[in-house]
């Protein structure tokens, strides 16, 4: 099952174009790739698997000459190589979309996928015309409709998102590494990308492709390469494997149930929310949610779920429309409000909106609380220390203490630390956007068990998500939102895959109403 | 032990002060026994000179004698140094009568004021339109000039003063304000800048419009610093007293008071060595002698002095 | 990686005990140099080690401190105020036309405290209601505020405030302990308790290291900032109140280029500009630190150009040294 | 991408608007011949503004143009009065490069010991002017010290406008080529606009704040030899404060204090704004007391006006919303 690295073939298809031996990795206090192997061959594509904080990026950034490894070799074309910058790495024709989006929002289309490699004219400035033209060019390979000359800041995301592979594209490239290039992007989109991935494998590109999705794994990957813990852990041909082996090498043993089905009495109203509106973000929104009940919100990334759930908190400004919670409508101009009247939102941009990072974690725990850890306004060190106490170790929080830092967290941890957070609230409705988001597949288990218990303790839940296995495994009810509008509300033996996305991108079919 | 004298200077580094600072130890040579602490701030601020001064209260010198930033701001501190048994005395720019013992004005207000008009009006026998160009709002002395210069106006007729601007001591802003006076003023005859930094700025304004011969700058100068406007015709003439001596007046001043051979008080006559006596009036203040004009004939044997 | 069915693992609370941290700190690093320079301005001048020219030293620092214990907190929640000084110009001078009017002690007081209130709200309005950058509004209402000033007095100055006025800035509370340094020490007191021991500091630190991560955590962000840039205002005409009672008269010109020394106070106080981080003790220690030497080397008559050169160092030293030290054991290790 | 032109464009109008005004009251302002004085009046202002640009559009700032500005200043005056026949040209090359030396400095502590670049020109600000103090004494350098062609230079005609003028413009044709055309002006804007993004496109942030930094203290330093022979003075005090006009005119040009956004042509016009305000004033006969309120007004206003018209219209989900829009 495992390939051998050490030899070398006869036939030169079978001998990698890029090859990782023994790279090592360190950061402060983590070993991030601890003498890993990793194999890439023409016209393949490989798909690297781990858990978060299995080292995958890492490696990209080795490859791509963003960090530099500590020990071991890249081989390229069994040359051994360095590359101390990225513009070594594109030189050498490995190219990467990374994980984070690499745009500037200042700069046109063009600019932005020949920024550090653009044409030059005899006098050695930017030859803008010629790096038009070839921008035009590669847009129009990747059969995206955007005009070269724009400012990215006047595109929408998924054009942002072909933006940034244009980029790779731009490079001469031999490889072609691509992290998690599905995560913002829609059904549409993602079917695109894969055609694009078959185009690329058929130029003989060698290809390396990580993703958390098992479903599009075995869709286009030829072979594989787990890692745990910054340890290569195995690899082989994706032929010759079972989904349940793959998880079983990532997380070290078997996961058997993903979706726990949970035993709540579904109770009484606890909100309702009629004619919920917004300018220019969404439409009248109703519906009624009960005691214990998970209800889930699926939509196409880009539906107005996250726009919608930040206005109830009060957030932005709702131009129509009223909130009912325990038979009483309350007015709520910002999260503060929402916090007094039990909602809460665990929001999908942790970084951002989600966790304080550079705060220790039970500081961020108790901020929506400080009322309860105080006296008088006056904090109240042991109670807050009590409350972070009482919440993560309900969470199972991995962290070397309570007053290091959330920036230091790895991201499942980082995500326990926000639900804690909001727990600490004891709240009557928790809206959790994108919950399992970037978070792998052990966490993901642990945060669905809770949700679970969370429901059947008599919470409310709204969970966003863009995964239908998650929408159907976890939610009582779904509600489908489309263009900022509610399309249809489903449930029991309605609930299907198929119902689901029809809804979301709008295809009439059987008659159905959209 | 040296008996203490401190110069304290509107800012360090002015060229009048830095001739003043000579006057000083030239008395202290004679005097003997004298040590001169020459200080100030580096801008022209009375906040900085409180600083100075409370390190020199906290030196315990024996006399301060100060040019002044603000009349009133100071007033507090030197109290305070008076209290602990220091000789204040304020010279060339002064404070207000309960902050110092005695003040030595380099000249009589009231000639200033006239001199500086009479500059302007000696080379326009027909009259015409002058303006001035004054230091900063705060300053002491071009105020009192500029209000002693409008009551002797009816004297001169024919002479109207159209417009009053500040240039804050500072070359660019005093530049571009006497840019700004020729263009709203076309027929403009003559600049009255009666301070040694606007008066050189105004020349090289006066020069760079191509206006020499159209404008004359006259005001209080110092001799080293517009040699080269009389030369080259953009001042006609200009007025000053001799720092040098002002300095050294002081010093004698803060050391007849210091050593108590003499005191402060209103008719009190005060030898100041070299320069003979002083007779202070009611507000204790006494004046030296007449500015003296420069002009082409005799700016070369000036210039090197001071 | 983890299911909920194991048994909950022990997090500690601290990996280091506080007081092991505050050896480490900035803090300390900062008393350590406020102690050498004692020491060595002691040796310097013989005039150093008096009670009463220390207490005199103290006004080197006492008003600037005051302002920048507020705008620590300012600094703390990611925004600054580059128009303290001009506010104690404006407050001085609306004390001035009070005073003119024939205003008591008790009001000019109040007319102060009002008029640095008023300033403080018109910034934060800029800054939380139109969003403004606040670098950039007060470098405008630095000028605006000032101008008025120049408006309202020209060339002329107000003097002859009442006698009791005089207190403030002139006045001992006990022996060489002066009513400025008795407001500095409360307000350090007042100010590291809200800072440090208050959910309203806590807010503040939130805000400062991520806005959009305390507004969702139910942090009226704007609320804070705005109330920020008010106790901002009111401490700066706090400090126009001593320093007008100080010099006894009013000019438009007072305090010009204080701002740049209270900003100066604050990051020597080890506040990252960025925001964030920082505390009162810091602040006060720089306080002193700053006080002691100006006053060190105004002891020895170094011009004070000559003395901002060492305050310039030892801001950029005090921030390089550690990252070199840092740089060249890494190297070394 | 509309409005970023055309907020240049309403900038321009606002100039317009402002000599129409003063012309009412007073004519010969637009006259042609005052005109050129404006603007070479206001020329270190754009000079400096440029660089400034350049520095903050890479999410820093430089407090120490001015002090920069004084010392090489200073420096060019002493060498003038040590040796009073050495040609301009070589006192132009000393002054570009000591200027751009200085901006080193603070570009290599923001660079290496990643100290936040406020807090660094903060620093070198006063360390700068106190330099001069130590190699002066305070003293002055005069007029009458200073040899002709020394002082001479930024005032010699040609065409109509002083040489000082045309350097602003030489200056300014640079930048925009710089900004647009090379890989560093590129690379400043992006690295404000985006600097996670900058280091995975293989663009080194620090050195690229390094290059603003140098850029910026090279045109100051370069000021500094146009202003000294200019006012035909040289001393400790010389532009002091001027760092925030510096500031407010890039900010009214557009410049995001947040880095990344801001053009050549823009900062041009703020600078001239503010140029044209400063000139009017005394002109128009408003009292000279007026004019710190004036010009503090017009900063804010002016920011204020940026910030409604650049702030992003946010995107829109609702179809409805989009057609109404
Ligand atoms: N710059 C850094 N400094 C310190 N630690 C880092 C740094 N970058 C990564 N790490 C650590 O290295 C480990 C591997 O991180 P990496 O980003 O490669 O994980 P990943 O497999 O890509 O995870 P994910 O699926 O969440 O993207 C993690 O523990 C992470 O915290
Ligand atoms: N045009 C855009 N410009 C900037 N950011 C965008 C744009 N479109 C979408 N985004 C960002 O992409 C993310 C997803 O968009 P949005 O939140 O509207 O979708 P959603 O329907 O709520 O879906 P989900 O919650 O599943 O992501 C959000 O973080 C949003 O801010
Ligand atoms: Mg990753
Ligand atoms: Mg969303």
């Amino acid at each position: 099952m495992t390939y051998q690295a050490s030899e070398q073939s006869d036939d030169p298809a079978l001998n990698p174009v890029l090859s990782l031996d023994n790279i090592t990795k360190t950061f402060p206090g983590v070993k991030a790739l601890d003498g890993v192997e990793l194999h890439l061959f023409a016209g393949e594509v490989t798909a690297l698997i781990g858990e978060n904080g299995a080292g995958k990026s890492t490696v990209v950034k080795t490859l791509t000459g963003i960090y530099q490894p500590d020990g071991g070799r890249i081989v390229l074309d069994g040359q051994p190589v360095h590359f101390p910058t990225p513009q070594d790495a594109a030189d050498a024709g490995v190219t990467a979309i990374h994980q984070e989006t690499v745009l500037f929002e200042e700069l046109t289309v063009a600019e932005n996928v020949y920024i550090g490699h653009a044409p030059k004219n005899r006098f050695g400035l930017i030859d803008t015309k010629a790096m038009h033209a070839k921008t035009a060019e590669i847009l129009k390979s990747i059969g995206a409709p955007i005009d070269a000359g724009v400012k990215l800041k006047d595109l929408g995301i998924a054009s942002r998102h072909l933006v940034a592979i244009a980029r790779a594209l731009s490079v001469e490239a031999r490889v072609v590494i691509m992290d998690e290039p599905t995560a913002a992007l829609s059904q549409t989109e993602i079917e695109e990308l894969y055609e694009l991935v078959d185009t690329l494998k058929a130029q003989g590109k060698a290809i390396l492709f990580i993703s958390h999705k098992f479903d599009e794994i075995f869709r286009i990957a030829d072979r594989y390469t787990v890692f745990r813990d910054g340890q290569f852990v195995g690899a082989g041909n994706m032929a010759n494997v079972k989904e349940a082996e793959l998880v079983q090498m990532m997380v070290g043993r078997a996961v058997e149930q993903l979706f726990p089905k949970r035993h709540a009495e579904v109770g009484g109203e606890v909100l309702k929310v009629v004619g919920y509106s917004h300018p220019t973000e969404f439409e009248d929104i109703n519906f009624t949610l009960r005691r214990g009940e998970i209800l889930g919100f699926y939509g196409l990334v880009g539906a107005g779920r996250s726009e919608f759930m930040q206005s109830l908190i009060g957030i932005t400004r709702p131009s129509k429309g009223a909130v009912r919670i325990d038979n009483k409508v309350r007015v709520i101009r910002s999260p503060a409000d929402a916090i007094k009247a039990g909602i809460v939102y665990v929001p999908e941009d942790r970084g951002k909106q989600g966790a304080i990072l550079d705060m220790p974690i039970f500081q961020n725990i108790t901020l929506p609380s400080l009322h309860k850890t105080s006296r008088e306004g006056f904090i109240q060190l042991a109670e807050e220390f009590a409350l972070a106490r009482e919440y993560t170790e309900r969470l199972d929080l991995r962290a070397a203490s309570l007053d290091t830092n959330v920036g230091a967290l790895s991201g499942g941890n980082q995500q326990k630390v926000v639900i804690a957070k909001w727990l600490a609230t004891q709240p009557r409705v928790i809206i959790l956007d994108e919950p399992t988001k970037g978070i792998d597949i052990g966490s993901k288990a642990a945060v669905h068990d809770f949700m679970s218990e969370l429901a059947a303790q008599g919470l409310s839940v709204i969970m966003v998500s863009s995964e239908i296995p998650e929408i159907l495994g976890m939610s009582d009810r779904v509600i489908v939102m489309r263009e900022g509008r509610m399309v249809v509300e489903v449930q029991g033996d309605e609930l299907s895959p198929e119902t689901l996305v029809r809804h979301a991108v709008g295809i009439q079919a059987k008659g159905d109403a959209v | 032990d040296d008996m203490r004298i401190a110069l304290v200077v509107k800012a360090l580094g002015i060229g009048f002060f830095e001739a003043a600072a000579e006057g000083a130890e030239e008395a202290a040579k004679e005097i003997g026994g004298v040590e001169i602490i020459y200080t100030g701030p580096t801008d022209t601020t009375a906040e900085g000179q409180i600083e100075v001064i409370n390190s020199l209260i906290a030196q315990k010198v024996d006399a301060i004698a100060v040019s002044a930033n603000d009349t009133d701001a100071l007033v507090p501190t030197l109290k305070k140094a008076m209290q602990r048994g220091i000789t204040v005395v304020s010279w060339d720019s002064g404070v207000a009568e309960d902050g110092r013992q005695a003040h030595l004005n380099p000249s009589s207000n009231a000639l200033i004021g006239n001199m500086i008009i009479k500059l302007a009006a000696d080379h326009l026998p027909d009259g015409g339109e002058v303006a001035v160009l004054s230091a900063t709002t705060t300053s002491t002395n071009q105020n009192i000039w500029i209000e002693e210069m409008t009551k002797v106006m009816g004297n001169y007729g024919g002479i109207d003063v159209v417009s009053t601007v500040y240039g804050d001591d500072l070359a660019d802003k005093s530049y571009r304000e006497a840019t700004g006076l020729m263009q709203s003023h076309p027929e403009l005859d003559a600049i009255i800048a009666p301070t040694s930094v606007g008066i050189v700025a105004a020349a090289q304004a006066v020069a760079d419009a191509g206006k020499i011969g159209q404008v004359n700058v006259t005001g209080l100068g110092l001799p080293s610093e517009m040699a080269g406007a009389i030369e080259s015709g953009a001042s006609k003439s200009f007025a000053i007293w001799n720092p040098i001596d002002l300095g050294y007046s002081a010093t004698m001043l803060a050391h007849q008071l210091a050593t108590e051979a003499a005191t402060a008080a209103p008719g009190a006559e005060i030898s100041i060595g070299r320069m003979g006596t002083i007779t202070l009036d009611e507000t204790n203040a006494a004046a030296m002698a007449d500015p003296f004009v420069y002009d082409s004939s005799n700016i070369d044997d000036f210039k090197e002095i001071f | 990686m983890s299911l909920t069915e194991n048994a909950p693992r022990h997090v500690p609370d601290r990996l280091r005990s506080p007081l092991q941290d505050k050896l480490v700190s900035w803090e300390s690093l900062l008393l350590a140099v406020a102690i050498a320079i004692f020491i060595v301005n002691s040796l310097a001048s013989p005039y150093f080690l008096n009670a009463w020219n220390l207490s005199d030293a103290t006004f080197n620092f006492t008003e600037k401190a005051m302002i920048a214990f507020a705008m620590a907190l300012l600094i703390i929640s990611g925004e600054i105020d580059l128009s303290v000084a001009a506010i104690i110009a404006l407050a001085s001078t609306a004390m001035g036309v009070a005073m003119e009017m024939g205003a008591g002690t008790p009001v000019l007081v109040l007319v102060g405290l009002t008029t640095g209130l008023l300033c403080g709200a018109f910034n934060g309005a800029l800054v939380t209601k139109l969003g403004l950058p606040s670098i950039v509004v007060t470098i405008g209402t630095m000028s605006l505020f000032r101008g008025i000033s120049y408006i309202v007095l020209g060339d002329g100055a107000f003097r002859g405030y009442p006698s009791s006025f005089s207190w403030f800035g002139q006045g001992y509370v006990f022996w060489v302990i002066s009513v400025e340094f008795v407001i500095f020490a409360l307000l350090a007191v007042i100010f590291g308790v809200v800072l440090h021991k208050t959910n309203f500091g806590r807010m503040v630190y939130a805000t400062g290291n991520n806005a959009t991560g305390a507004l969702f955590s139910g942090v009226r962000v704007d609320r804070v900032k705005m109330a920020l840039f008010l106790l901002t205002g009111l401490m700066s005409g706090l400090a126009a109140i001593c320093l007008t009672s100080r010099l006894g008269s009013t000019r438009p010109s007072i305090a010009s280029g204080m701002e740049l020394e209270v900003v100066t106070m604050v990051v020597l106080g080890g506040v990252n500009i960025l925001g964030g981080s920082g505390s009162i003790p810091g602040v006060v220690i720089a306080a002193f630190v700053m006080g002691l030497v100006t006053f060190g080397l105004g002891l020895l008559n170094v011009p004070g150009i000559v003395l901002s050169i060492f305050i310039g160092l030892l801001l950029i030293g005090v921030i390089a040294l550690p990252r070199l030290w840092a740089m060249w054991r890494k190297k070394a290790g | 991408m509309s409005h970023l032109k055309s907020r240049e464009a309403i900038l321009f109008g606002a100039i317009l608007c402002l000599l129409f005004v003063v012309a009412a009251r007073f004519p010969a302002f637009v006259a042609p011949g005052n005109l050129v004085a404006v603007f070479t009046d206001t020329s270190p202002l754009m000079i400096l503004a440029m660089g400034q640009m350049a520095v903050i559009l890479t999410r820093c700032i430089d407090l120490s143009v001015a002090a920069n500005l004084a010392l090489t200043g200073m420096v060019c005056a002493m060498i003038n009065v040590a040796a009073p026949d050495l040609p301009v040209v070589v006192i132009l090359a000393v002054s570009l490069a000591l200027g751009a030396m200085l901006g080193a400095i603070n570009g290599i502590l923001v660079w290496k010991l990643s100290i936040p670049p406020i807090v660094v020109t903060l620093g070198t600000m006063t360390i700068f002017r106190g330099i001069i103090f130590l190699l002066t004494d305070g003293k002055w350098i005069n007029a009458h010290e200073m040899s002709p062609h020394f002082t001479g230079f930024p005032r010699s005609d040609i065409f109509g406008v002083p040489v000082l003028g045309w350097i602003a413009v030489l200056v300014s044709v640079v930048m925009l080529v710089l900004m647009a055309r090379t890989t560093l002006g590129r690379s400043i804007y992006a690295v404000g606009g985006n600097p996670h993004a900058a280091i995975y496109t293989g663009i080194d942030v620090g050195k690229t704040q390094f290059a603003a930094f140098v850029i910026s203290g090279m045109l100051a330093g370069l000021t500094g030899y146009l202003w000294v022979a200019r006012y035909s003075v040289a001393y400790v005090d010389i532009a002091g404060g001027f760092e925030l006009d510096v500031v407010a005119a890039c900010v009214i040009g557009g410049v995001s204090i947040a880095g990344g956004a801001g053009t050549v042509v823009g900062t041009l016009l703020g600078a001239l704004f503010l140029g044209v305000v400063k000139n009017a004033l005394p002109v128009v006969d408003i009292s000279p007391f007026w004019q710190l309120a004036i010009s503090g007004a017009a900063i804010i206003i002016a920011v204020a006006f940026n910030a409604q018209s650049g702030r992003s219209k946010g995107r829109v989900i609702l179809k409805s919303a989009e057609h109404a829009q």
